[in-house]
């Protein structure tokens, strides 16, 4: 298929991130225009490719000589949340950022940002899919710290630190491959793990990198950037780290990793388990005593995080597939609730949920959105995230595996009481003397808030089986294929 | 053996000082000893013994060459992680600086008000 | 060689050593750049000069920038008191790293016999063999970093172009349009961020 | 004139300082046929101007040595890096269409072992090195100058709160 498509997805936004710091400032706001025109051009682009395949020799150099950028459906999914997550972040961010100053630098970043994990979705290469995963973590330290106040500042350094070290130990774990395997190409390191006798080196090399994933994913014993960095971002970008960023550099590696070259033994597996179990039931039990909405809402994230890297560990079809909807669905719903904190934020200057109250009468879509996604995550019929945690949860009785399963529920209830006391202590109730003078949000933020509350409803609708089987099946399929062909066209 | 053992300790006391410092100016130093391991390990796997640098003379033969080098792949991965390595130390460095115009100092132990 | 680069590394790590638990961040800095160099020296020995000179020019631009920028605010760090949960997470974790480093490294291939050689048509003997023909680059390693793969440049530009933006904006003196309230003073008495921007009116058009 | 360093220093500064900006030109330019490259050129260039900075002090640099024009050589360099890498991409259709395409070889090759050899990778090598020369210098000014923030006035770190 158009092969030649491929390169676009990291030359438009890295691109449009060297060019908008030189545009002066002028009436039509060209950061801001250029923002959400390139990531809407992403969008269309890689609606396009959605569910096809291809391949792009980077110079034109076959596979394990040059590096090779490669569609199949489960990254052209990715391509497609990344876009679609972008364009409604730097949609909401024009009004956003009204307050702040380096509107320009902030754009660019954003694009660099998405730059990287478009580069991370696509390559066939593990160096540059380290170097892909550098950009876009260098590019979200620098975001997280974007306010540029003491406590931003303090949550920046720590993310960079501990996400760094996430960094070094993949980069260790690629030394270590490249010192028993001689190769870096991900097709020729499969073809040459299978062939070559096990050993203590393998496992080494796969602790480093599992090591490494994990920080960047926030999985539990590595979270603890995150409960920090996402409040302290503003809030597009907390919408971005916790709805992609953490998938893209975290999850989808290590599966890609785990599944298409290690080629996951039972006890890979298990451990994968373990580690989502813990996340799932820990993340939930952390955010159930916050009174901050985003550092709660960041704490969700762990539990969420948990959920797929549960559903990934299972190692059935039925598992993989429901992660991967999971992981669509979190994408949707967690950033229309970030989104919705920010928005509250925007007009009250708080996230202190003690201080909210009958926000509902002033802000009609906001709370709207808030309990759309709300719903959503915590297992609501109508809504999408009630579907992928069903199938997360047949899953794990498929697996036999019923105490995972009546974990997730026990967990699922748990979010949705959590979830209840942020909307009856923001939304519902009476509205407090201080908020009768608020208004709703601009219209651009509101657009961006719809676009993802039709998003929640319509991403349901994927698990009508011709739906499922386009998308879901052949994205579970790329994963489940055991390790990726080597060789390929030239 | 030895020489791999010896970059995992150096691997190990950079790990060592990064959780265990408290000050800003030490974990920016610890995050660049460990950074050093990691290069040095990649160039040590691509080294041959008694070979030769990686830049072909003029008349030299080729396939004579290809016996006689180091391999160049990962001499080019490093100077990437050394570029991306320098571009986070700068980006560390502004956070430390602007940290300590807020707080007056370098220890993170006095500035930590965020508890994860 | 071996025999030297022992020593190399031996002396790296009492550097960094002497890096991480020296009082003073002067000579903090100072041991860390020992590090550096004698990294350098090392990527000599291993026959990478090209490496070897990026990463020595590298440790001069950090060192001129920690001893600039950092040090040169406040020479000393005062007496510390080592954090706790942090040092014992430490030392377990790094017990466990060199518990699996001895357990592996009976495992670890020959020095000096380099894993591309070892495996029949790996990149690396590609690039020697044709990179000259193929790219007209003599030196291999331009050849691979250019041209085989040049995305892994691309994407190095973009990092460091990313760090650039990012150390604009942490600088910046006015992050925010709106007139500031609270003047408090932090710890120590440092002034706290006194005059921030007393733009007219917080709403930009 | 009190500012910068001795006369000693700034003396040997003003003759060391050719020889360092020609060593980084020569450094970059032969990146394809030796050790080099654009990376350690780029910073070797920056060190010629960080030298200068420190030696003659901020002042002096400030009037002659503008940052803001730094910044603006990143963003074109970077963009004049993508745009080398795209060339394949544009001049070339259908199958044969590829990203870092060595295009210009192509059509020139030039002599191996020649200054003009190679292709695009001297000229790649070239963007990469103004890249780094503007970013390292850029970074190295604003991050020395943070510790005059309170006295330095608006203008220096106004130009920072949005676009140039």
């Amino acid at each position: 298929m158009s092969s030649s498509l491929l390169p676009y997805f990291l030359m438009i936004p890295a691109g449009l991130g060297f060019l908008i710091p030189l545009l002066g400032r002028s009436r039509i706001r060209p950061a801001d225009t250029l923002a959400a025109l390139g990531t809407g051009l992403l969008l269309a682009l890689s609606l396009f490719t959605l569910g096809k395949t291809g391949k792009h020799l980077v110079g034109g150099w076959p596979q394990p000589i040059g590096i090779t950028l490669a569609l199949d459906p489960l990254s052209s999914l990715m391509l497609t949340l990344i876009a679609g997550l972008g364009l409604c972040a730097s949609i909401f961010s024009i009004r956003a950022l009204d307050r702040h100053t380096g509107r320009s630098h902030y754009y660019s970043l954003f694009l660099l940002m998405i730059a990287g994990m478009n580069g991370v979705a696509l390559t066939r290469d593990l160096f540059n899919l380290y170097v892909f995963l550098e950009l876009a973590s260098i590019s979200s330290y620098a975001l997280v710290a974007f306010s540029a106040e003491a406590e931003d500042l303090e949550a920046g350094f720590k993310y960079a630190i501990l996400s760094g070290l996430g960094s070094i130990f993949i980069l260790l774990g690629i030394a270590v491959v490249y010192l028993c395997y001689g190769t870096v190409n991900l097709p020729q390191l499969a073809e040459r793990l299978a062939l070559a006798p096990a050993g203590e080196l393998i496992n080494f090399s796969l602790i480093l990198l599992l090591a490494g994933f994990c920080i960047k994913a926030g999985l539990i014993p590595f979270h603890f950037w995150l409960p920090d960095a996402h409040p302290a971002a503003p809030a597009p970008v907390s919408a971005m780290l916790s709805g992609i960023l953490i998938k893209a550099l975290g999850l989808y590696a290590l599966a890609r990793l785990l599944f298409n070259v290690y080629d996951l033994s039972p006890g890979l597996g298990r451990l994968l388990l373990g580690l989502g179990a813990l996340s799932m039931i820990g993340g939930v039990l952390l955010a159930i005593g916050q009174n901050d909405f985003k550092r709660m809402l960041a704490y969700h994230s762990i539990s969420q995080i948990g959920y797929i890297a549960l559903a990934f560990g299972l190692g059935t079809p039925l598992g993989i597939m429901a992660g991967i909807y999971h992981l669509v669905n979190h994408a949707a719903f967690k950033s229309l609730l970030f989104l919705s904190a920010g928005a509250v934020e925007y007009r009250t200057g708080t996230r202190d949920l003690n201080e909210l109250g009958g926000l509902r009468a002033r802000m009609p879509v906001t709370s709207a959105a808030s309990l759309v996604g709300s719903l959503s995550i915590a297992g609501v019929p109508p809504l999408n995230g009630f579907f992928s945690k069903l199938l997360i949860i047949f899953a794990c009785v498929q697996a036999g595996r019923q105490g995972l399963a009546a974990a997730a529920v026990i967990v699922s209830i748990l979010t949705l009481a959590s979830f209840m006391k942020v909307q009856r202590a923001a939304f519902f109730g009476p509205l407090k003397d201080k908020w009768t003078g608020l208004k709703e949000v601009p219209f651009s933020m509101q657009l961006s808030l719809f676009l993802l509350m039709a998003a929640c409803l319509a991403l349901s609708l994927l698990v009508l089986p011709g739906l499922r089987e386009q998308f879901l099946n052949s994205a579970q399929a790329v994963l489940s294929a055991g390790i990726m062909p080597a060789g390929g066209s030239r | 053996m030895i020489i791999y053992f010896l970059i995992l300790l150096l691997f190990a006391v950079g790990l060592y000082g990064l959780l265990s410092q408290r000050n800003l100016v030490k974990l920016i130093i610890s995050m660049s000893i460990l950074e050093c391991a990691a290069d040095l390990l990649l160039i040590a796997a691509g080294w041959r013994a008694n070979g030769s640098a990686p830049v072909i003379a003029a008349g030299q033969d080729a396939g004579q060459f290809a016996l006689s080098s180091v391999d160049p792949l990962p001499q080019a991965m490093v100077l990437v992680s050394i570029a991306i390595g320098l571009a986070l130390l700068l980006l560390l460095t502004a956070i430390a600086l602007r940290l300590y115009h807020e707080y007056g100092t370098y220890d993170i132990g006095e500035i930590r008000r965020l508890r994860g | 060689m071996p025999e030297l680069l022992t020593l190399l590394l031996v002396f790296m790590i009492i550097a960094a050593i002497l890096a991480i638990e020296s009082e003073d961040l002067t000579s903090a800095v100072v041991s860390m750049g020992a590090v550096g160099f004698g990294l350098s020296v090392c990527f000599i020995l291993l026959r990478a000069p090209e490496v070897a000179l990026a990463q020595i020019v590298v440790e001069v631009v950090v060192l001129i920038v920690l001893l600039r920028g950092i040090v040169s605010v406040k020479p000393k760090t005062g007496p510390e008191k080592p954090d706790r949960t942090g040092l014992y997470l430490g030392v377990v974790l790094v017990g466990l790293l060199l518990v699996l480093s001895v357990y592996v490294a009976g495992e670890f291939p020959q020095l000096g016999e380099p894993s591309f050689a070892r495996f029949p048509d790996s990149a690396g003997e590609t690039y020697l063999k044709q990179g000259l023909a193929l790219t007209g680059a003599a030196n291999s390693v331009a050849a691979v970093l250019l041209d085989f793969r040049g995305l892994d440049s691309l994407g190095e530009v973009a990092v460091l172009f990313a760090a650039l933006l990012g150390v604009m904006l942490l600088v910046r003196k006015n992050p925010r349009l709106e007139i500031k309230v609270e003047a408090e003073s932090g710890p120590n008495g440092a002034p706290v961020e006194k005059g921030a921007a007393k733009v007219s009116e917080g709403e930009p058009k | 004139m009190k500012e910068g360093m001795s006369l000693i220093v700034k003396t040997v500064a003003r003759w060391v300082v050719g020889f360092i900006f020609l060593y980084g030109i020569y450094i970059t330019a032969e990146g394809h046929l030796g050790p080099g490259g654009g990376f350690s050129g780029g910073i070797i260039l920056a060190c010629s101007y960080i030298l200068i900075l420190i030696a003659y002090g901020r002042r002096f640099a400030s009037r002659n040595l503008d940052w803001r024009i730094a910044r603006i050589m990143a963003g074109v360099a970077a963009l004049s890096f993508l745009a080398l890498a795209m060339l394949g991409m544009i001049f070339e259709t259908g199958g044969n269409a590829h990203f870092f395409d060595n295009l210009i070889r192509k059509n020139l090759p030039g002599t191996a072992f020649h200054l003009f050899s190679g292709g695009n990778i001297p000229l790649l090598n070239l963007a990469l090195a103004i890249l780094v020369l503007a970013s390292v210098f850029t970074a190295f000014v604003l991050l020395a100058a943070v510790r005059f923030w309170e006295t330095r006035g608006k203008k220096f770190f106004s130009s920072l709160e949005d676009g140039p």
